[in-house]
């Protein structure tokens, strides 16, 4: 593990690296490293399988992250290679000439952040959504709870008491530091 | 509350509409016969309907995992005539068992009126009571009768085997005192249903009716 | 009459959603000519609820009663994934109480085995044959007893929760745990003979829907259908968690990469499940805490982190990748499901060429479980 | 395809002759497992409404519905369940800290009607209420956390031979951890005499806030410092937590809070109406009630001043308790603020009925609070010999810095504070002491810490002892004799009475006797006209619900008025006070 990190650190160059398990390391690179490294990992390394592709919107920061999960089924060890996009272009290199199925999480990611893949096929085609007309619901500006009021109502007639006011307010609770 | 949107439910929605006993609100005419066997024919009628129903096997929730097992020679399902039908030609009960995405609304919505009358909906758990766990999902609904008729809820999360058929024997007694009339419900109130339907449903691409 | 191109003679049909042959609500739009298909494409997102955006507003308490709806026939390897990649972040992993780690290698092994007797089932019952579904459900049942027993419920249990588990073993659990078992084994005899050793499954299931070697780095294949192929990979043993790393345990591999291997496979496990659960039994510890001392979990945020970890499903490997902000909830877990690439992926490409009446029995080898694809 | 798999398969026929396994429906369906997760049960009695159900639920399936009359330690809601929300994960019973509410092994409910699934457990009827099996709260997995973070105390040892504070304090840490253990509930707010915003300021520590955590307690507070240290913390008592665990250590946490900034004029900023502008308040009694009422008019521009007879502002917190527990540079600090409010003090100046009436005509408004001073008497024989002194002269020279002699031996009569206070000082001035006290220990309305930390300092209780006579011996000691009593409950629901077991008689012969059993009012230097007018039988102000006596302008407060007579509830008059004042101010203005 720490010689192929050193490898992409020489030969790719390393943002950011963390070691979770002995099993699990992830490294944060480039963007437009992304191809050559996940080609590289693919063709001369052991981490020959795609785990899995999933994304993280950092909204606070103006960016996505796109986390790849290879796997040495032999080694029995993985590697997660992270990459930062900007929020405001949201796209990034297809890797499903790699791997067939990244095809799904490519248009997964597509419909639930809004991530484009260009090149990938069935981009734009609903996978899980149908008739979504709002923006991609798993972005962290999407309120779940508001488009839930604005399309399914709820069965009326509840009402709670938060304990915590209801006590202030039947003894008078009352602040002296401002009027 | 944003059920503002909605349209206010007719006054009998969600209850058990008035006794009819007697045909479908679309289909048979009115005939010349005498008060009392017209009466007795309709208890006939719906003794036969309640002691012979016949499930649609669709599972649209998770809720379907406890069906199986009423199936088998554990709980069977059977011993009350009930089956399992693969076809909504050949049923006229509709389980939703449980959550109900957008998605699957729309094939319940066709599934339901392909079913031959007379026909009932029994709604499984939380989920179509209320919205259940996922009640603040943007994909799931969460108040199964604005958009179905229905004539039985089953509580639970998800309802056990035992608890199913102790509530096919409550829809049952419904069906045999005329009391489940949901179906009628569901063609005098067509607009209103439809309204509901198509303002959730925005790709809205099916006939106004299954037949 | 003209003769007709072969894109004319195509039939397009929809498999699903609403079709007793389908596995769960999904639907599979084909394309066929004559009975035999020339491509596929799976459709999911029927069952689609939003779990992983459901539990960025969920507390981490809030969040564990919600996974095990993930997965329906065997939602405990969510609970287990999800409190173990919580306790891994948040350091409390080293505080599990061995008791604790003993009964949930129990309580995994017990939902392992409730899911293979009922998708072995589905094997037959995909063909249209009625008997063996009917008896391995009531089997599966049997299993469900011990889960209400030891859980308080039959489907869902929310059982594991960070820090161990929720309750004690019951008294007397053991015991009512073997007789179970006894009963599962003087059944499967039985069961082998209306399954493998009926004429119909092995004329429909030896040598179909083969699974090629090469496909699974490709495609990143695990569980069942890699070791329907001879290779031994499993996750219990390739990546030892809780207690397997203390058990007994070998792979079991068959040959062939058809269905009757896949279903060889789960039965083959059926067996060595039951052995591990006796296995487990033994050894567990009768003393001690079941669960460590928790924070309050209303108010608990644990430190910003990144992590996946992985279990072995009866459908193949399932892994959670959680990240955390430092804050009282998940920032983002992404669920790995084993059947996102064997439903989709896999399906589709096995798909041309199988004839339109064994692609049930195709999906239920495959074990698609469609909620863990869409979420 | 050999004959064999032809055959095999129609051995299921075998089948046909096995014993059935049908779940019979005849006697209703199969009893759920004992721990099963079905309907909701909850002991409405046992239930305090504190809301924890309704707050880890994320389904929000559990509304919190009024049922009954809120009473000190319950709000009187009680959990209604929504079974169109309900996943039975039972999370609500595990956290439940009254662990009142439980589920039933019942599972069985169909209806036609979407709108009945909805239930308060308990309260509305249901066939399984008196359900003996199903999931319960079980010891051993708890989701809150019932063990306080402990605080460090000097050891026993060294605290008797030091003034020093007893307590140490939390670290930032520690005090971020017990802050974390809050629910939120608020049943302590209704606890407070002043409401102070518990939770909140709570909340605000667990968040690493300290600055708005000041700022909300001195929202309400303007002595927490005090109350961080002394206070009596009725808020504890109720604490949900403290149900099955610890409650939370409120007073400790407010410690922290209040000692991590030294200029709290820059930390506070009010931001209110100087509606006081250009008027005058006199305030006589410099205890907490008055520093109250002093501080939040004077932010509110009045023009206060606050007469003090004794040297030092602060009242009992000053000459009532000992440094060790409230030392002097925590009661500077407090005076510091209301110097910097613009409060003026008057010491060492004792108004007499004559400068009330002009204070009456001089001032908008006068607030009295000046206390009980006048010790009870041991009502004894003897009572009136030398070395038998009251514990509050003993504390107020103790305080003021002059030496007090305690002798050797001393033994002291009472079972409140002001008696354990009496003993670790005398502890610390060298003497063996020894309380005797009329009732059990767990009869004594002193704080249970306090007590513990008296014994831990090496003074001896000795209960059930009625002082029958304290007598002079020839070589100047006195002895205190006294009688064992059995406690007797005379009527049921009252708590027992101590009665003297005739004809037996113990001596204890000591050096001093000090008497800590309480304190009345000293109200005679007040003029006729007035005291007729405000006082009760017992001697006691009675006030209006605005605070104010029957004297238009004279508001009063603190022990004189309240029975409870601690820091705390002065402080809540102070606060009524205030508020009286400052409505009236703001009528006249309209």
């Amino acid at each position: 593990m720490d010689e192929i990190i050193q490898r992409i650190r020489d030969n790719f160059g390393v943002l950011r690296e963390h070691r979770q398990r002995d099993d699990l390391a992830e490294v944060w690179i480039e963007p437009r490293h992304v191809l050559p490294l996940l080609t590289w990992l693919k063709e001369h390394t052991p981490f020959v399988q795609l785990t899995h592709l999933s994304a993280v919107d950092w909204l606070e920061d103006g960016e996505f992250q796109l986390t790849y999960l290879l796997t040495d089924p032999v080694g029995r060890r993985s590697l997660m290679v992270a990459v930062r996009i900007s929020r405001e272009e949201a796209t990034a290199e297809s890797v499903h000439t790699l791997w067939a199925h990244a095809v799904t999480y490519e248009q997964e990611i597509n419909e639930m952040f809004g991530i484009h893949f260009p090149g990938s096929p069935r981009q734009g085609v609903p996978f899980i959504l149908e008739g979504w007309d709002d923006i991609p619901p798993m972005r962290r500006d999407f309120d779940t709870v508001e488009y839930m009021n604005r399309h399914h109502p709820s069965r009326p007639g509840r009402e709670h008491t938060d304990p915590r006011r209801y006590i202030g307010q039947v003894v008078g609770e009352k602040g002296y530091l401002h009027d | 509350m944003a059920s503002s949107k909605f349209p206010l439910a007719p006054p009998e929605h969600s209850r058990p509409h008035a006794p009819m006993g007697e045909g479908c609100f679309l289909g048979e005419t009115e005939r010349q016969q005498p008060l009392a066997l017209k009466e007795a024919l309709a208890k006939i009628k719906n003794w036969f309907r309640a002691n012979s129903l016949w499930v649609m096997a669709y599972g649209t929730g998770c809720g379907s995992i406890e069906l199986r097992p009423l199936t088998t020679a554990r709980f069977d399902m059977e011993r009350f005539g009930m089956a399992m039908r693969p076809t909504p030609r050949q049923s006229n009960v509709l389980i939703i068992s449980g959550y109900l995405s957008v998605k699957s609304l729309k094939r319940v919505i066709r599934a339901y009126e392909q079913m031959p009358s007379p026909k009932w909906v029994v709604g499984l758990g939380s989920c179509t009571i209320n919205g259940g766990m996922y009640w603040d999902s943007y994909n799931t609904i969460n108040r199964l009768d604005l958009y179905v008729p229905v004539d039985l809820y089953i509580a639970g999360c998800m309802p056990r085997p035992e608890a199913l058929l102790e509530g096919f024997g409550v829809l049952m007694e419904k069906i045999k005192a005329g009391e489940a009339n949901g179906w009628n419900h569901y063609l005098e109130q067509m607009d209103w249903y439809k309204e509901n339907q198509k303002k959730l449903i925005t790709d809205w691409d099916l006939p106004d009716y299954n037949w | 009459m003209t003769e007709q191109t072969a894109l004319e003679r195509r039939v397009q049909l929809w498999f699903g959603p609403q079709h007793p042959g389908i596995t769960g609500n999904m639907a599979v739009q084909a394309w066929l000519e004559g009975d035999t298909l020339t491509s596929g494409v799976t459709h999911v997102g029927y069952l689609h609820r939003g779990f992983e955006k459901l539990m960025e507003r969920r507390k981490f308490i809030q969040s564990f009663p919600i996974v095990c709806r993930i997965c329906v026939p065997e939602p405990d390897t969510n609970e287990w994934l999800l409190a173990a990649s919580i306790e891994e972040l948040s350091g409390l992993d080293k505080e599990v109480p061995e008791k604790a780690r003993w009964i949930r290698t129990l309580f995994l092994e017990m939902s392992r085995l409730s899911s293979m007797l009922m998708v072995l089932g589905g094997h037959v019952g995909a063909m249209g044959l009625g008997t063996a579904p009917n008896w391995l459900i009531t089997l599966r049942d049997y299993i469900l007893d011990r889960f209400e027993e030891l859980t308080g419920a039959r489907v869902y249990h929310m059982y594991v929760t960070y820090g161990g588990v929720r309750r004690d073993l019951p008294e007397g659990f053991a015991e009512r745990l073997e007789a179970n078992l006894q009963e599962i084994e003087s059944k499967l005899p039985l069961v082998d003979n209306v399954i493998f050793d009926s004429a119909v499954f092995r004329k429909r299931a030896i040598g179909v829907g083969v699974v090629p070697e090469e496909w699974v780095d490709e495609l990143g294949l695990t569980g069942p259908i890699v070791r329907a192929m001879g290779i031994a990979r499993d996750t219990r043993t390739d990546y030892p968690y809780e207690k397997y790393g203390e058990l007994d345990i070998e792979p079991m591999t068959t040959t062939g990469s058809d269905i009757f291997a896949r279903a060889w496979m789960r039965r083959l496990e059926i067996a060595q499940s039951i052995d591990l659960i006796r296995q487990i039994l033994a050894k567990m510890p009768t003393e001690g805490p079941y669960s460590a001392k928790l924070p309050n979990m209303l108010t608990w945020t644990i430190p910003a982190g990144e992590t996946y970890v992985r279990a072995e499903a009866s459908r193949g490997e399932m892994g959670y990748y959680v990240v955390t902000d430092g804050s009282d909830k998940i920032r983002r877990v992404h669920v790995r499901g084993p059947s996102y690439v064997h439903g989709v992926t896999l399906l589709e490409r096995l798909m041309p060429g199988t004839n339109i009446a064994d692609l049930s029995a195709l999906m239920v080898s495959l074990q698609v479980c469609p909620p863990e694809i869409e979420r | 395809m050999s004959l064999k798999y032809t055959i095999a398969p129609f051995s299921a026929w075998l089948q046909a002759v096995s014993k059935p396994f049908t779940v019979p429906v005849t006697g209703g369906p199969r009893p759920g497992a004992p721990r099963y997760r079905g309907w909701h049960i909850n002991d409405v009695e046992k239930c305090i409404g504190c809301g924890t159900c309704s707050a880890i639920c994320q389904n929000e399936a559990i509304d919190m519905v009024p049922v009954d009359d809120p009473v000190v330690g319950d709000s009187g809601l009680r959990p209604k369940i929504d079974y169109g929300r309900c996943c039975w994960c039972a999370l609500c019973v595990d956290v439940c800290p009254s662990g009142s509410l439980g589920m039933s092994n019942e599972y069985v409910w169909a209806d036609t009607d979407a709108d009945v699934f909805r239930y308060i457990p308990g309260v509305d009827e249901k066939p399984w209420d008196d359900s003996e099996l199903g999931w319960r709260r079980e010891e051993g997995f708890e989701l809150v956390d019932h063990d306080r973070v402990p605080m460090g105390m000097l050891d026993p040892d060294e605290r008797t031979q030091t003034w020093a504070e007893v307590v140490i304090g939390y670290t930032e840490e520690q005090a971020r951890v017990e802050a974390s253990r809050c629910v939120d509930c608020g049943l302590c707010v209704a606890a407070c005499p002043a409401h102070m915003h518990i939770p909140d300021y709570i909340g605000a520590i667990r968040d690493g806030d300290d600055a708005r955590a000041v700022q909300i307690i001195y929202d309400n507070n303007a002595m927490p410092e005090m109350c961080g240290k002394v206070c009596t913390r009725r808020c504890e008592s109720v604490c949900s937590i403290g149900v099955q665990g610890d409650p939370l250590a409120i007073r400790w946490l407010k410690r922290y809070a209040t000692e991590r900034f030294d200029n709290l004029a820059e930390v506070l900023q009010p931001q209110v109406e100087r509606v006081g502008e250009g008027r005058t308040v006199a305030v006589i009694g410099g205890g907490p009630s008055g520093l109250t009422v002093a501080y939040y008019l004077a932010i509110r521009g009045f023009e206060v001043t606050v007469h003090e007879a004794l040297p030092q502002v602060g009242g009992a917190t000053f000459f009532g308790i000992p440094r060790y527990r409230f030392p002097m540079s925590s009661l500077e600090k407090q005076v510091d603020l209301l110097k910097s409010a613009g409060v003026k003090f008057v010491l060492n100046h004792r108004v007499d009925g004559d400068e009330l009436t002009r204070m009456l005509a001089e001032n908008d408004a006068v607030f009295m609070g000046v206390g009980l001073m006048k010790p009870m008497a041991l009502r004894a024989p003897g009572e009136d010999l030398p070395g038998v002194i009251p514990a509050l002269d003993m504390l107020r020279e103790q305080n003021l810095g002059h030496e007090v002699d305690v002798g050797e031996k001393v033994v002291v009569v009472g079972g409140g504070n002001v008696a354990i206070d009496a003993s670790r000082i005398s502890r610390r001035l060298g003497a063996e002491v020894t309380i005797a006290y009329r009732r059990r220990v767990v009869d004594m309305p002193a704080d249970d810490e306090e007590i513990e930390d008296a014994e831990a300092e090496g003074v001896e209780i000795v209960t059930q002892a009625i002082p029958l006579r304290v007598e002079a011996t020839e070589d100047g000691k006195l002895d205190f004799v006294w009688g064992p009593a059995e406690m007797v409950q005379e009527e049921e629901g009252k708590r027992p009475r101590p009665k003297l077991i005739e004809g037996v008689e113990n001596h204890l012969v000591v050096d001093r006797v000090i008497v800590a059993i309480g304190q009345g009012p000293d109200l005679d230097w007040l003029p006729t006209e007035i005291s007729e007018k405000i006082c009760n039988k017992w001697g006691y102000i009675e006030v209006d619900e605005t605070g104010m006596t029957a004297v238009e302008g004279l508001y009063a407060g603190g022990d004189l008025v309240n029975d409870t007579a601690d820091a705390i509830s002065a402080i809540a008059d102070g606060l009524r006070a205030v508020n009286g004042i400052v409505d009236k101010t703001r009528a006249q203005h309209v």
